[in-house]
């Protein structure tokens, strides 16, 4: 199979996927005990006649499959529904947000990639020497320490106290300086770093903490592979097989691992926003359980799914690309 | 043969420094290899013979060090030490950098074909692409030229179609393809001496047959030295001119090929011979060698090999032979031995009583034989290591239980 | 497989093959290991206090009900009712921990904004912290082995239908996965009973495919092949054989992975979907203390602390197993 | 329709205004504090945190203004629509009243030339409209202009027909007088409902969904920019008719919910002014340098409310037990400090003074059960209530009325029973709190924010109409009760609805459906730059920029 066959193939296994995700979602929504019509009134008076209407217009007293099999039918043609609590349509609020929640994930994984990669090789390099043992100290505090709590010590150290860095939100580089008041695109770009530092500290240190301590294992296995024995003993400089030979081989497992944190990320993301008050898909998803607006809990569920669906596909397909050993997994 | 040895290994000793005590893996060993001929290493697995190839190009591992000996390739210094002003051993002056041993000896000079065909290759670049990165670094050569040269060299080690295959990964060879890939990057480098470490282990018998054949002809044709590391004396046998037996670091003898396989002064080249088929022997006969080789961490006192030994005697448990010349060749080489039991010695073998057969000893270590061991430490220098080597006690029951 | 396909050598799984030594020299190995060593110190005080507040607040629930005595805690100087507010007018709230010029002794770590000692909320809070845990990895360890062994042993169809269901079940990031579980299963009003089965199921998949992929390899061998000849029973083979056979690397990643269930929980609770106040819980704790974030800093930094340290005995010990276990990196 | 209020985050907020003297307020202030067990002594009154007038030297006119609200706002900025506060607090300065509230509550005129001419015993209002006044497209605001804002609500059934509900007709005279047509005399009328928003009628019907995120009013600001869900940015209007001209020439408006982040901002200075400093921070955001805490009285209006239709609660000494086994006035100084007051009664003390109701406040608080355990202990031991009582007390989650239920839940404990506290999200709530089921609840924490007007609370959270809707107590009430409710609603006549209250209240206080917690304060804080700043009593009043009594500016 070549590559472009086996992205189409890749993509083609993930529909049943996002399928089971849509029924399982929209069964756990319609677990609730509450009175879905009840929470859309939310308090408001209304007769009989207002919830028969109410339910009429949402099919609420429909059968659960045929409502499942009209969700499906809306969700192909983008339609996620409507939040009973904006009263704005799903797939509306999700583009709006969805924004900032890529832009937070990705610069924390830019973060942790380029923080843990460089980290790991050292140690690995410098084994058991205190480089090593203090970047594992870190790592392990890293895997070990909740991401929202960082958040919190990192905004009353570095913005309350310190005063350096902005304690809140985030400044959208799609928008325009003047938007904000910036004179120009380099303000508007140092801003957009200044705001993006903390929250993408607290989110990226796990990742970059996993990350790392793969990353070591990786290169100190791959610096005891053969190759780089052969490589060694035909006088190749040590930079160039921990920058080459060593390096490529690591970075395998690497690339696997980034595609599965991807859940870890956008799960973190909920606590990240929450803690930053940034305008995401993970506060969205925070407020619409609070307010049970479960069309939009649905909505969430499935885009951040299918974006960790995607995200993985993304890294298999990297990783074929990346390692000739890989047949393109026609069977398991 | 020239009168000067284009590698001169004297005493060398390399150690591995772990949590549970110092390794002996090489303990003393000394050869030389001269333009021109394939010298053979052998010994079973643990002996200490990758260690010690690896050891000529300074290339053990942590935690091992080269703590002993001397090195010397076209009279320069590998490895030397001297004795520095206040009686600390340190490296010699005129012994080579890291960067001379990188940029100089690796690859141009002295180059390996390892044991593991399918690991040695690095599974994520083309085979061709290494190749040319090996020539492009040890011959100066440009990239175009060192493409040539490594399709030149595919076919020349009997790859077909090598123009395809250069473009080809790894895990898209056979075992026996790479290992020919292996040579053909040894030989690329045009060195004048390749270190082969068991290069036909993990091949089975028909591919082997070629791979020797080929190396034969290749060195017939190049004219370079080998240092053929394995545990096969049959292989041993096809390709050698001369032969260094190891067993737990130590050479135990040492001779041209056929002395050594027709008049074998060891008892152990002589048990490794029994354990072999030989054309002149019925299967029938195979021998294998009783007991497993002990750790290298707590080597048996006196003769190392007493506790396995057939003609073990008293006097073995006390009294570690170094290797001497009890005999020499029509060709007035010497042939070396490690056995008390030749008139060389004179330690009182023949006077001395037999060892009875004695529950082996176990290649497991216990805790008590570990911290024992701990003790001599890593102090190196000449004379340490032999001798009567680790003293009471350090190998257990073993032997001193027998009596 | 749709997700994480080739995934095929992955550092971040346990490790796969269990070395022939066998548990004795894992112990010895671990006993050698000084990360895993101090792992086990940290692990053992956890543990023991998790079982001593476990044992105190559920005994002296089931005899005196709900936010009743806890006997012991009361009996022993060092420690106050975790849960009793102090009598009215006597409440000292917010007391900074004694180190602090304005703290005292008696509360060494400060008081909570209701007056009770914070040192006894962070002992007890790790009955609830550190056994939900443990509880919730077990759930997910105990699903995801029935079905991993099932899916594994009989493939064919079963194995596509039950594999499908885990790939989705993993698609959703766990966190968000146990909040929409916890928040419409408990029809709006969370706790941490449904945060645990939440978590347990959210886990399923990660052990399911270990076990598959162990049962996989293990079906081949010849003892199965041999017990299949002579007749014994799918289920027995499963639950005699295979599942036995394949537990060692599940076991390390549990351990591990007991870490990464106390960390989501405590997202979980922060946000307030978990445990409810006045239980208690380290996350409820940050999640109370995040109001009094400017004022009292310290209320957050306890229970943060406790989560962290927690964490790393599971992560140091879990690393030391794997060390022991794993024979790709060895010195 | 009606809207329950969970914080005072929705409108419905404000309802009414009449005339009170500052004297009776002073009055009140100082009898705040100082009885109770006597914790109450050291905590800050709110006054504390209202400053006198800061005029500036230069008159700098282009000051920018950041403005944390603490929740998110539904977008909705047409006033005819908008049905929460912090959409309103963006209105309001985008829109003038008819009527507008100072900062007492007392209703005094914008648009409107004097006080209304009341006819036919206060079934019809005659008001008269300065002229001149322009919305900002540069059209005159007429009468009928006025006369659509206040039937619009109910002709477009938006969620704010309720409020509008009494209305019959509303008909402009000429250009600058109108006539509005009650059903009935409406008590309220003239405190809290004639406070409409004026819109302009022909743009806001030309296109109502542009309108509602593009508002076109007569006020000091108009809309700038707007970004769904993220921020709103209003600048000043130049031709602004009213004096005084705002110094400030932009604000922008943007949400914060999470407290501590909030309060980050401003301590951080990353924000000028923040809305609601939550009790748990008071001390270290007063005690920050550069930032001050602003504060006012509001009509909010927290409270328990027992099962009355089901379960133990159904019993009065029950809840008189229950009223007795903990000291709410312990409870706010501890937990809400100076953000917060206890209550005796039903009316918040701002209700009462603005309204100039001169209610027998003191009497009341006599009447409120005072702590004392051992009574409640023999109160529930004599009404039979079996000892592994246990009763659910349910409120919203997070924040003081959960913290208070976890209060009274350990009070009961110590007494020897127990108690089932449940914080849950508003939305559950909502569809829990107003089932009359001893399964759901059996006391529920609540809260409504009303205004100078008593009949917002007494008609909303005990007329039997509302029950299951409004309230969820079902108290069935003795006599008249719920007779002299409706009546009181349904009369312009002050004294006889004062006498009304006043019975209606002490059979509240007896009988104790529900028992009176505390009213929160308006507050913001703001960086010590901002100047003139003034807190109002009103939610959606805040920030207030410009009034009678306040221009705000920044010292740089």
């Amino acid at each position: 199979m070549g590559l472009l066959r086996y992205t189409t193939y890749r993509f083609a296994q993930a529909i049943p996927v996002l399928i089971g995700i849509s029924i399982l979602t929209f069964v756990l929504a319609n677990l609730t005990p509450g009175d879905p019509v009840r929470l859309m009134l939310q308090g408001v008076e209304a007769d009989q006649e207002m919830i028969e209407q109410i339910e009429a217009q949402y099919g609420l007293d429909r059968p659960l499959y045929e409502r499942y099999l009209d969700y499906m039918a809306g969700l192909v043609q983008g339609d996620m529904g409507h939040s009973f609590h904006r009263n704005r349509s799903v797939s509306e609020l999700i583009a709006s947000r969805i924004g900032p929640t890529l832009l937070l994930v990705l610069s924390a994984y830019a973060f942790a990639l380029a923080t843990s990669i460089p980290l790991g090789i050292i140690a690995a390099k410098r084994r058991n020497e205190p480089f090593d043992h203090v970047s594992r100290i870190v790592a392990l505090i890293g895997v070990s320490t909740p991401s929202f709590w960082i958040g919190i010590m990192l905004i009353l150290i570095f913005a309350v106290q310190l005063g350096w860095l902005p304690s809140a939100g985030l400044v959208y580089p799609w928008w325009s300086p003047e938007t904000y008041g910036h004179d120009g695109y380099v303000e508007h770009f140092v801003e957009t770093i200044r705001h993006l530092l903390l929250p993408m500290i607290a989110l990226g240190t796990l990742q970059m903490a996993t990350l790392m301590r793969v990353e070591r294992t990786q290169m100190i296995e791959s610096l005891q592979g053969e190759y780089v024995k052969l490589a060694r003993a035909y006088g190749v400089p040590e930079r160039t097989i921990l920058r080459k030979h060593a390096f490529q081989v690591a970075q395998l497992p690497i690339i696997t691992i980034v595609g599965l944190n991807l859940s870890t990320a956008l799960g973190g993301a909920v606590l990240t926003e929450f803690v930053f008050n940034i305008n995401g898909l993970g506060r969205l998803f925070y407020d619409a359980i609070v307010q049970l607006d479960y069309q939009v809990i649905m909505g969430i569920t499935m885009i951040i799914a299918t974006m960790f669906v995607i995200g993985v596909i993304i890294t298999d397909i990297a990783y074929a690309y990346i390692d000739p050993r890989v047949t393109y997994g026609e069977a398991e | 043969m020239s009168s000067e040895p284009l590698l001169r290994v004297e005493n060398l000793k390399t150690q591995f420094f772990t949590d549970t005590g110092t390794v002996r893996a090489v303990d003393g060993i000394s050869f030389e290899v001269y333009e021109g001929e394939i010298v053979g290493l052998v010994g079973e697995s643990g002996a200490g013979k990758s260690v010690a190839s690896m050891s000529l190009l300074r290339l053990v591992e942590n935690p091992g060090e080269i703590v002993g000996g001397e090195v010397t390739y076209k009279g320069e210094t590998i490895f030397g030490l001297e004795e520095g002003p206040d009686g600390e051993l340190r490296k010699r002056d005129d012994m080579l950098s890291n960067e001379e041993m990188r940029d100089r000896i690796r690859g141009n000079e002295i180059a390996v074909i390892f044991q593991d065909p399918m690991e040695s290759l690095n599974p994520v670049f083309t085979v061709g692409g290494q190749l040319r990165e090996f020539i492009e670094l040890n011959r100066d050569l440009s990239r175009e030229k060192a493409r040539e040269e490594a399709v030149d060299m595919l076919r020349e080690v009997g790859i077909p179609d090598p123009e395809e295959r250069y473009e080809e990964y790894p895990h898209q060879f056979s075992g026996g393809m790479r290992q020919r890939v292996l040579i053909a990057m040894a030989l690329a480098c045009e060195p004048n001496l390749i270190i082969a470490d068991e290069p036909t282990t993990a091949l089975d018998v028909t591919v082997e047959g070629q791979i020797i054949d080929l190396v034969d002809d290749l060195q017939e044709k190049y004219g370079t030295s080998f240092i053929w590391v394995t545990h096969d004396l049959g292989v041993v046998a096809e390709i050698c001119d001369r032969v260094n037996v190891m067993y737990l670091g130590e050479i135990v003898e040492q001779a041209p090929i056929d002395e050594l396989f027709y008049d074998t002064k060891h008892p152990y080249t002589d048990a490794l011979l029994d354990s072999i088929p030989r054309p002149d022997r019925t299967v029938g006969e195979l021998d294998p060698i009783e007991g497993v080789m002990p750790e290298a961490i707590s080597p048996p006192s006196g003769c190392r090999f007493h506790p396995r030994c057939p003609d073990a005697r008293e006097v073995c448990r006390r009294v570690h032979p170094e290797n001497r010349v009890v005999d020499t060749t029509e060709s007035a080489e010497p042939h070396r031995a490690a056995c008390v039991k030749h008139d060389a010695f004179d330690v009182g073998y023949d006077e001395s009583p037999p060892l009875e057969k004695e529950p082996q000893v176990t290649s497991e270590p216990d805790a008590d034989t570990e911290a024992g061991v701990t003790g001599p430490g890593p102090g190196p220098g000449p004379g340490t290591g032999t001798g009567t080597g680790t003293g009471p006690g350090s190998s257990g029951g073993g032997g001193e239980g027998s009596e | 497989m749709a997700v994480g396909e080739t995934q095929v050598e992955s550092g971040a799984e346990p490790a796969t093959k269990e070395t022939e030594t066998g548990w004795r020299n894992t112990l010895r190995k671990i006993k050698q290991d000084t990360t895993a060593r101090w792992g086990l110190y940290v692990i053992t005080i956890v543990l023991a206090i998790t079982a001593y507040t476990l044992i105190d607040g559920n005994l002296s629930r089931l005899t005196f009900g709900a936010v009743s005595d806890f006997t012991m805690a009361e009996t022993l100087p060092i420690f106050e009712h975790p849960e009793r507010l102090p009598p009215p007018g006597e409440a000292e709230t917010n007391l900074p921990p004694a180190f602090h010029a304005d703290g005292t002794m008696s509360h060494p770590l400060g008081t909570d904004p209701n007056g009770r000692d914070y040192f006894t909320r962070i002992v007890y809070g790790a009955q609830v912290s550190v056994s939900v845990g443990i509880a919730a990895t077990f759930l997910g360890l105990l699903g995801g082995t029935i079905i991993g062994a099932v899916a594994g042993y009989y493939g064919g169809w079963v194995d596509d239908v039950l594999m499908r269901a885990i790939e989705t079940v993993y698609a959703i990031p766990p966190l968000i996965l146990i909040i929409v579980f916890t928040v419409f299963v408990s029809g709006g009003s969370p706790d941490v009973m449904y945060a645990i089965v939440g978590v347990g199921i959210a886990f399923i998949p990660v052990f399911a495919r270990i076990i598959r992929s162990e049962v996989l390899s293990v079906r081949e061998m010849d003892y199965i092949e041999a017990a299949r000849a002579a007749g014994v029973k799918d289920r027995d083979i499963i639950l005699r054989h295979v599942i036995p056979n394949s537990f060692a690397p599940v076991l390390v990643y549990a351990t591990l992975q007991i870490g990464v269930t106390i960390l989501i929980v405590a997202g979980i609770s922060f946000l307030g979907f978990g445990a409810q106040p006045p239980t208690p819980d380290w996350g409820e704790m940050l999640n109370t203390s995040h109001g009094y974030m400017h004022s009292n800093v310290w209320l957050s930094i306890w229970p943060g602390l406790a989560i962290m340290i927690t964490i790393m005995g599971f992560n140091l010990f879990g690393d030391g197993l794997q060390d022991a276990l794993d024979p790709r990196i060895n010195e | 329709m009606v809207r329950q209020s969970l914080q005072p985050t929705r409108r419905r907020v404000l309802a009414s205004g009449a005339a009170v003297s500052a004297a009776a307020i002073a009055g009140c202030i100082g009898e705040d504090g100082g009885d109770g067990d006597g914790n109450g002594d050291d905590v800050a009154d709110i006054s504390e945190f209202q400053y006198d007038r800061e005029e500036p030297d230069d008159g700098d006119r282009s000051d920018s203004l950041e403005f944390l609200q603490p929740a998110e706002r539904d977008e909705d900025f047409d006033p005819v629509v908008s049905f929460d506060s912090y959409s309103m607090q963006v209105a309001n300065l985008v829109f003038d009243g008819l009527y507008e509230w100072d900062d007492q509550l007392e209703l005094e005129p914008k648009i409107a030339d004097g006080m209304p001419e009341e006819e036919d015993d206060g079934e019809t209002y005659i008001f008269e409209i300065q002229e001149g006044i322009e919305f900002h497209n540069g059209d005159e605001v007429t009468a009928s202009d006025v006369a659509h804002s206040f039937t619009a609500p109910v002709e477009e059934e938006t969620q704010n027909a309720a409020t509008y509900g009494m209305i019959e007709s509303a008909e402009a005279i000429d250009d600058y007088s109108l006539e509005v047509n009650l059903e009935f005399p409406y008590g309220p009328f003239t405190l809290s409902t004639m406070a409409v928003p004026v819109v302009p009628e022909e743009v806001r019907t030309e296109d109502r969904e542009a309108f509602n995120t593009d508002p076109i009013g007569s006020g000091p600001f108009q809309f700038a920019d707007f970004q769904a869900g993220e921020y709103v940015e209003l600048e000043r209007w130049d031709d602004y008719w009213d004096d005084p001209q705002p110094y400030v020439a932009d604000i922008r408006f943007e949400a914060a919910p999470d407290d501590a982040n909030r309060i980050a901002q401003v301590l951080a200075g990353d924000t000028d002014v923040i809305d609601t400093v939550p009790a748990t921070e008071w001390d270290e955001v007063e005690g920050a340098d550069g930032v001050r805490i602003h504060g006012s009285r509001s009509p909010s209006y927290m409270y328990l409310a027992f099962n009355c239709n089901e379960g133990e609660t159904t019993d009065p000494d029950v809840r008189r037990a229950v009223g007795h086994s903990f000291s709410m006035r312990e409870f706010v100084n501890e937990h809400l400090g100076p953000a917060a007051d206890p209550l005796e009664s039903p009316v918040p003390p701002i209700t009462n003074e603005s309204g100039n109701w001169d209610f027998p406040m003191d009497e009341w608080e006599g009447m409120m059960p005072e702590y004392d355990p051992d009574q409640a202990e023999q109160l529930l031991a004599d009404a039979g209530v079996p000892d592994d009582w246990e009763p659910r007390i349910i409120a919203p989650e997070g924040g003081p009325r959960e913290a208070l239920a976890e209060r009274i839940g350990s009070r009961l404990t110590e007494i020897g029973y127990g108690a089932d506290v449940q914080g849950m999200s508003f939305a559950t709530l909502v569809d829990t709190y107003n089932t009359g089921n001893v399964d759901d609840y059996e006391m529920y924490l609540l809260g409504w924010t009303g205004g100078p007007d008593p009949d917002v609370y007494y008609y909303n959270l005990f007329h039997e109409s509302q029950e299951g809707v409004a309230q969820g107590h079902f108290y069935e009430g003795q006599g008249e009760f719920h007779d002299n409710i409706l009546n009181a609603r349904e009369s312009a006549d002050q004294e006889e609805r004062r006498e009304l209250y006043i019975s209606v209240t002490e059979e509240i206080l007896e009988y104790l459906p529900v028992l009176p917690a505390y009213t929160e304060h308006n507050t913001m804080a703001a960086r010590e730059e901002v100047k003139d700043l003034h807190a109002h009593p009103s939610v959606s009043y805040n920030p207030r920029i410009v009034s009678d009594y306040q221009n705000t500016w920044i010292d740089e």
